[in-house]
């Protein structure tokens, strides 16, 4: 029933429920059926049920005793959140994310971006849109790239949203090779520079 | 391979959103359930909709039944409270005839599933 | 979920909880004392000879730098990296100051920043402000430095006076632009060139702010890696020919790949920008490339877009391939192969993923056949293809560091496995490595022992007769590398033989463990459809369907069997395509992901940087959709379920980044031993001598126009009257 | 750069035996006039005024080539007296005296010559030891060693034996100006009468040590008068100066421990020894002890080289030697008192300064190599520094940002100073750039362009100002003409 993104952490949206922010209704929901058939008593027509035509919230998503009683409740390490997550589901059954540690970029110096791990989903088609030359795509994840600090964090999230991801492997750090500015000069090695 | 298993045998402890147990949890999606079911016919009326009562029970019972494989409580919460919202949507008829109906989804062309139409049809990477 | 990863996520725990645990004790026998510094005021725990830089950068903490370069010799000229030290009263230049005990050094004092400050306005006064229109615009150590240690205005008042300097720009060949105003003079480049590349093209002339880093007479830049010095010019005075102009670095996407244009599976990036691949770079990777890449792989990216097949195309009855749908393709193939009988041969080539071959092998033994081979020649006789060590790199690339002799013999490793020689150089250089080589005479770009070009002499070594054999006998870790090109002469399989038993001889004094023999392969393809029982290919037997899987090569191509029926399957329309009778698009290797086993055995996967052209697809998915026309579907639907059957053929193949090491050198050299008392005399021969003949070699780099270009300039260069071979 | 024609002497004589006998007799007349050699020392006792050195105490004592220069005359003046019992008394003994004799270098940077020569003295890894002489005397305004090399090169070559004595090594290379033709040949010259003579080459002078002397020539860059830019080219590569780490006494030449020292500093070396340490010390302020060359050049009467003691007044330098000041004393308006690359110091600071290394210090310039330059106040003293600043800028290596990018914009700015078409805020930016330079490059070639524009900025800033005033109101008025 995942029909909207959940974009409220779930706190937030229990509140919003247990107490509707729409402005008149707090404890039921009325329609604009009920409503007319108030007025006109035709409701018959429409619905024939004995039944309260309140529409309880409570009687769906209100407080229980037990709540208050158990604060605490035992759940699954494992979370699939997927059908919650408001994610196609085409985009979570068919994705694969790469989860991996990015290298230096070889056209620079700095080091700043490479200590985090990063997921990223695999690559889907691409075009030059007509109109103005950008890139176009259909796909909803191509720009989703998040960055970890750790390894287990960005595995926690993929199992969480149910993507399927592989790990690329880390990167082996070379052992530190001693640099000496007096080899460039040295008689008997081959480290003796040209002139340059 | 094995740590990954062990990890899924394994629970933990948190803080419930609303049900403390499954059986609650249970209970608010009966209640959830049943109210759209009450409402149906109340939609019908208020809208026109291009689909029957029967259409929309069919339709309904289809959405539930897409989560019927959850376990885990607190998802089957916020799946309740998502639906619960979008009952009250319905009602205060915020959401339009239109966003009813891309339940219904009847004009897009459902896409091919088999490799083979996939393969002939799609480009490379679907 | 998905095959990774347990194996590979094991030892990389150690490397997560204490990296800078891990850093320290990889020096191999730590000497007892360790000077200890403190890099603002943090505590650090470093070797005697350590720089200033190295304890920073122990510390976490990064000093800035244009000259200095990890992998290059101290330079100390940029004065970038100078830092204040606790009582000295200048400041010192990081990267060539080795630490004293106790040292207290601050990279963020007044002094530092001041010094940073000023050398940067320096760098700046001359420096032309056209990073608009400077295509190491965004990833420029020069903008990102200034942006952090420069000020933040200028004085150069006289701009308005006497203006900046202007140079004028070298030629140096079609790969590399200079815009030489833009130089700072760091001399990075011509530290690559004299150390790495071992071209000692480059250099300075004149002095002051005359100075000029060029070649002195106008001259090509003759190195199968000067694309290197790109990436490694800090600013924008060195740029990519094929690329200037053409994208951004923000605009582009960048996609971890793997290349296939050698055998070594170097580490590299797709940068794409709507579809299109703009340019290639190299990525780090320590065991196969360290952060180099051979121009070939670099630039031959353009023959992605020429010569593709972009529709399934099938022989009309008047002989003229005509571009049809998928499915008449499926159609026409299926009844191909269903009326072949199970006579069906199917050939492998140089570029083909594991994937495909293992899809096409299932689909072929589905039908009957068992006829699968790959283009590129092995010898069946003496140990075969049964122990995967006489046909990989053993001693692999990173290995060859530890090294103290090389015998290479029939091979150029200089053209054609250019990282591979890098290593050797860098040995070469750095460890005192002795070289000798059997083979035609080449430049390597170092010194060698020239043994000869006779065969015999291989034969000798192995015999003990050799002068050179008491050399060999004496090292500790001799490394042999056969090149693979020497297994299409008839005599191939003797050859190996002889290298094989000489290296058990040598295995007798070397360190234990220590593994000598290493053939060195020319295709990406090679080691992966041997490993999956493909059978070299040495004689084709006559078939009704000859099923070529991006086959490419002449001999095979030359002579097309009458009254059999080709099917290709490729990316380009090469050779294969041009004798097809059913011709399959297929997808380049930035177009799939797919999985390549390089000659040292190391399982590795490319992906998919852009969508394959036009109606082209996933090589597997190809084979996949033909088996169930042809009514023997392939159990897999997916990727994964494709690694699935992959892994149970040989697991190694899908622990990627894994070197898979093999064994039973023994054993293999037993089985040959009746071989190796063959003798041998026709000279050894390798295909790439001189550096135009490294540019084109498969059917990528064959349509790309500027590998075409880089053959034309070195023949012109090669007119010159200032060239001057060093073989 | 490099392309300088290798000089080098092979003409290693084949007989050594019986060279000893030759000098001896012929020194005796000249030695008998001079106090004694190595008695007991006395301790230095502060004098109440320095300068006036004596005959007697003079050691170049050709400097003005009146006359032989050769072998015979060399002899005449007691060159080669004694080497051979100064060679067997061993290095602990030569590098003893030089130590005592307090005697500085005479290059510029005026480091200790005893200690230098003692780092030599580690242990031999295997490597051979070198000597380098510095005769790269490029510095404008210095001419003291062209004039020990034309006049009196035996000086020169025995100090090598000497000094290469002392520190081991097994020979010498003299890296000579690549101007300095005449004296290149008469250097070589002499080599060749030493080889002959058996004073040099295998078993020198008959001590039983091999010691030989190679003269190179350089190809024109001041920057090779710089040690490790010396060793570079002297390697056969650009001169390019080296960082230190490593020292040459660790790294050098070649790849080997090499001294790398001042003509003068080697040339004084063997009276040193001859005479004692203690005769050196005893002249000049402690701490800056001996004799020293003296160039004086520009606006004097009689510009003239003159061996003189340290510590001299500067004032009287000039008086005494040089004839005075074009115009008069009061006619003085700057001196620069180290070759071109000390700060200057205006008149009133002329008439106080002291000669020698501390004295100029606390006149916040530097004796550098005693190569006074003397402007009177016809000078353009702007354009001169501003010449000075072209020369750093050209003679600049090129190899380090500082140095090759600063000094040209400092050039930029003076030009423009000379004509005062600056503002005047320019004159504490010019000041920061030359401390940006000022000890961020690799060799001193960096602070030599620094110092001349900091002293410039120190004593004549009124001036500058006042041009750039000048120029504006001319502008201004040109303005409004138009």
């Amino acid at each position: 029933m995942a029909f909207n993104l959940l974009k409220q952490s779930a706190n937030t949206v229990i509140r919003n429920a247990v107490v509707p922010s729409s402005t008149s209704v707090t404890r039921g929901l009325f329609t604009g059926a009920v409503q007319l058939a108030k007025e006109d008593k035709g409701l018959e027509q429409v619905y024939t049920k004995k039944e309260s035509l309140l529409l309880d919230t409570n009687n769906v998503i209100g407080k229980t005793s037990n709540t208050s009683v158990q604060n605490y409740i035992e759940v699954d390490n494992k979370v699939d959140l997927s059908s919650v997550t408001g994610v196609p589901e085409e985009h979570v059954k068919t994705r694969l994310v790469k989860i991996s540690k990015a290298t230096k970029n070889v056209m620079q110096s700095g080091t700043d971006n490479t200590h985090n791990w990063v997921m990223e989903f695999d690559n889907r088609e691409r075009w030059e849109n007509p109109l103005m030359g950008w890139t176009s795509t259909g796909d909803p994840l191509s720009n989703m790239k998040i960055e970890f600090a750790e390894r287990t964090d960005a595995i926690n999230f993929c199992e969480k949203n149910g993507w399927k991801w592989y790990l690329e492997a880390e990167n082996k750090t070379r052992p530190i090779r001693s640099k000496s500015y007096a080899n460039n000069f040295s008689w008997n090695k081959r480290t003796r520079t040209s002139t340059k | 391979m094995a740590a990954r298993e062990a990890s899924k045998c394994a629970t933990k402890i948190v803080r419930p959103l609303l049900s403390s147990d499954k059986s609650e949890a249970k209970k608010r999606v009966l209640n959830l359930y049943k109210t759209y079911y009450r409402q149906i016919p109340l939609m019908l009326f208020d809208r026109h909709l291009p689909v029957s009562k029967e259409e929309c029970q069919i339709k309904l019972k289809e959405e539930f039944l897409k989560n019927k494989h959850i376990t885990d409580v607190r998802v089957i919460d916020m799946l309740v409270i998502k639906g619960q919202m979008l009952l009250q949507e319905i009602v205060t008829k915020w959401a339009q005839d239109c966003h009813i109906m891309t339940l219904f989804k009847d004009t897009v062309e459902p896409k091919p599933n088999d490799f083979l139409s996939k393969f002939v049809n799609n480009n490379d990477s679907q | 979920m998905f095959r990774t990863t347990l194996q590979r996520t094991v030892p990389c725990i150690r490397l997560v909880v204490a990296p800078g645990q891990f850093r320290l004790n990889s020096n191999a026998p730590a000497p007892p004392s360790k000077l200890e510094v403190f890099i603002d005021d943090k505590k650090v725990l470093v070797d005697p000879g350590t720089t200033v830089l190295q304890a920073a950068a122990l510390a976490g903490v990064e000093i800035p730098r244009f000259c200095y370069h990890e992998r290059l010799a101290v330079a100390g000229n940029c004065r970038m990296c100078l830092v204040e030290v606790e009582r000295s009263p200048k400041p010192v230049a990081a990267c060539a100051m080795p630490v004293m005990n106790g040292w207290k050094i601050k990279t963020n004092s007044e002094l530092t920043r001041k010094a940073r400050e000023g050398v940067m306005e320096f760098l700046l006064m001359n420096h032309p402000l056209d990073c608009p229109i400077c295509d190491q615009g965004g990833e420029c150590d020069l903008q990102d430095q200034s942006m952090a240690f420069g000020s933040d205005r200028s004085r150069f008042v006289d701009i308005d006076y006497s203006g900046k300097r202007a140079v004028e720009d070298k030629d140096i060949g079609p790969l590399v632009k200079t815009i030489m105003t833009r130089c700072i003079h760091c001399t990075r480049c011509i530290r690559f060139a004299s150390e790495v590349a071992g071209v000692d093209d480059l250099g300075t002339t004149g002095r002051g702010s005359d100075m000029q880093v060029g070649t002195y007479i106008e001259k090509m830049f003759l190195s199968e890696l000067s694309g290197n010095v790109i990436d490694l010019c800090p600013v924008g005075a060195l740029t990519s020919k094929p690329y200037s102009f053409s994208a951004r670095p923000w605009e582009t996407r960048k996609t971890d790949s793997v290349d296939v244009l050698d055998a070594l599976g170097s580490n590299i990036v797709v940068s794409t920008r709507a579809g299109d691949v703009m340019r290639i770079l190299p990525r780090l990777n320590e065991d196969i490339n360290e952060e180099w890449l051979s121009d070939k792989s670099r630039f031959s990216y353009d023959g992605l877009k020429r010569q593709r097949l972009i529709t399934p195309l099938v022989k009309d009855n008047k002989g003229n391939l005509v571009p049809v749908e998928w499915e008449d393709a499926l159609v026409a193939t299926s009844r191909a192969l269903i009326n072949a009988n199970g006579n069906i041969v199917g050939v492998s080539g140089g570029l083909s993923d594991a994937e495909s071959m293992i899809a096409l092998k299932d689909l072929l033994n589905r039908l009957g056949s068992e006829q699968l081979y790959t283009e590129e020649p092995f010898p069946m006789t003496g140990s075969g293809t049964d122990f995967r060590s006489s046909y990989i790199l053993n001693s692999s690339i990173s290995g060859l560091e530890q090294a103290d002799l090389v015998l290479l013999i029939g091979t150029n490793p200089r053209y054609e496995a250019p990282l591979l020689n890098t290593r050797i150089r860098k040995s070469y250089v750095h460890n005192d490595l002795e070289i000798a080589l059997l083979g035609p005479k080449v430049d390597l770009s170092y010194d060698y022992e020239y043994l000869g070009e006779s065969p015999a002499i291989l034969k000798d070594l192995a015999e003990k007769r050799h002068a050179f054999y008491a050399k060999l006998s004496k090292a500790k870790r001799p490394v042999i590398i056969l090149g693979a090109q020497q297994f299409e002469r008839e005599d191939g399989a003797i050859l190996l033989a002889q290298a094989q038993q000489l290296s058990q001889e040598l295995n007798k004094n070397a360190d234990k463990g220590w593994k000598i023999l290493n053939v060195l392969q020319q295709v990406a393809g090679q080691v992966a459809a041997l490993d999956l029982g493909y059978k070299p290919y040495n004689n084709l037997p006559a078939a009704k369907v000859l099923y070529l899987l991006g086959a490419d090569n002449e001999s095979l191509t030359k002579c097309k069997p009458a009254g059999t029926t080709v099917i290709y399957q490729g990316h380009h329309g090469d050779a294969g395509a041009a004798i097809a009778d059913i011709v399959l698009p297929g997808a380049a290797y930035t177009e799939k992901q797919a999985t390549y086993v390089n000659t040292e055995g190391r399982a590795q996967q490319t992906l998919m940087a852009v969508q394959p052209p036009g109606m082209a697809r996933s090589d597997w998915k190809i084979i996949r959709a033909i088996s169930e026309f042809v009514g023997v579907k392939l159990p897999y639907d997916t990727l994964n379920e494709v690694r699935d059957r992959l892994t149970d053929v040989c697991p190694s193949m899908t622990r990627y980044g894994d070197l898979e090491p093999a064994n039973y050198l023994v054993q293999a050299s037993d089985l040959a031993k009746d071989l190796s008392s063959q003798t041998v005399s026709t000279p050894l021969n390798v295909k790439q001598i001189t550096l135009e003949d490294f540019y084109m070699t498969d059917s990528i780099s064959r349509s790309s126009p500027t590998m075409a270009k880089c053959i034309q300039a070195v023949r012109k260069q090669k007119e010159s009257k200032y060239y001057e071979s060093r073989a | 750069m490099n392309g300088s024609a290798l000089v080098r002497s092979n003409l290693v004589v084949k007989g050594h035996g019986g060279a000893i006998g030759l000098p001896s007799l012929a020194f005796k007349n000249v030695l008998q006039t001079r106090q004694n050699t190595t008695a007991a020392a006395p301790p230095p006792e502060l004098k109440a005024s320095y300068g006036n050195l004596s005959d007697s105490d003079r050691i170049f004592t050709n400097l003005y080539g009146r006359h032989d220069w050769q072998l015979k005359g060399a002899l005449k003046r007691g060159d080669w007296y004694k080497t051979k019992e100064i060679l067997i008394k061993g290095t602990d003994y030569i590098i003893n005296e030089v130590k005592t004799s307090g005697l500085r270098g005479r290059g510029g940077a005026g480091f200790p010559t005893g200690m230098k020569w003692s780092f030599m003295n580690k242990p031999s890894d295997g490597r051979p030891k070198y000597l380098v002489v510095n005769a790269d005397e490029g510095e404008p305004g210095t001419c003291k060693d062209r004039e020990i090399m034309r006049h009196d090169p035996h000086k020169l070559i025995e100090g090598c034996l000497v000094a290469g004595r002392a520190m081991g090594a097994c020979a010498a290379y003299i890296y000579i100006r690549g101007e300095f033709y005449n004296e290149a040949s008469n250097l070589q010259q002499a080599i060749c009468e030493a080889y002959q003579a058996g004073l040099i080459g295998k078993n020198a002078c008959n001590s039983g040590y091999d010691f030989d002397v190679f003269v190179h020539r350089g190809a024109g860059a001041y920057i090779c008068g710089e040690e490790t830019a010396l060793i570079e080219s002297l390697e056969g590569k650009q001169g390019k100066p080296r960082l230190k780490p490593p020292f040459p006494a660790d790294v050098g030449v070649f790849g080997c421990p090499t001294t790398v020292s001042n003509v003068e500093t080697v040339a004084v070396a063997p009276t040193i020894c001859r005479r004692g340490g203690a005769w050196f010390l005893g002249l000049g302020r402690p701490r800056n002890s001996g004799t020293k060359l003296f160039n004086i050049s520009g606006h004097v009467n009689n510009p003239c080289t003159v061996e003189e003691e340290m510590s001299i007044p500067l004032k009287e330098l000039i008086e005494r030697h040089a004839g005075g000041i074009i115009g008069g004393w009061d006619n003085l308006l700057a001196v620069i008192p180290g070759g071109s690359s000390t700060p200057l110091i205006p008149k009133h600071v002329c008439e106080t300064a002291i000669m020698d290394f501390d004295g100029l210090v606390a006149a916040q310039t530097s004796l550098g190599t005693a190569a006074l330059i003397v402007m009177n106040k016809q000078t353009d003293i702007v354009k001169a520094i501003a010449r000075l600043i072209m020369f750093y800028k050209h003679e600049s290596c090129g190899q380090c940002t500082p140095c090759r990018e600063g000094i040209n914009w400092m050039n930029k700015i003076m030009y423009r100073f000379v004509d005062g078409q600056a503002q005047s805020s320019e004159i504490d930016m010019l000041w920061e750039i030359s401390k940006q330079i000022e000890g961020h490059t690799i060799c001193a070639l960096g602070d030599g362009a620094a110092w001349p524009v900091q002293g410039l900025i120190r004593h004549f800033r009124p001036e500058l100002e006042c041009r750039m005033k000048k120029y504006q109101e001319q502008n201004e008025k040109q303005a409004l003409s138009n």
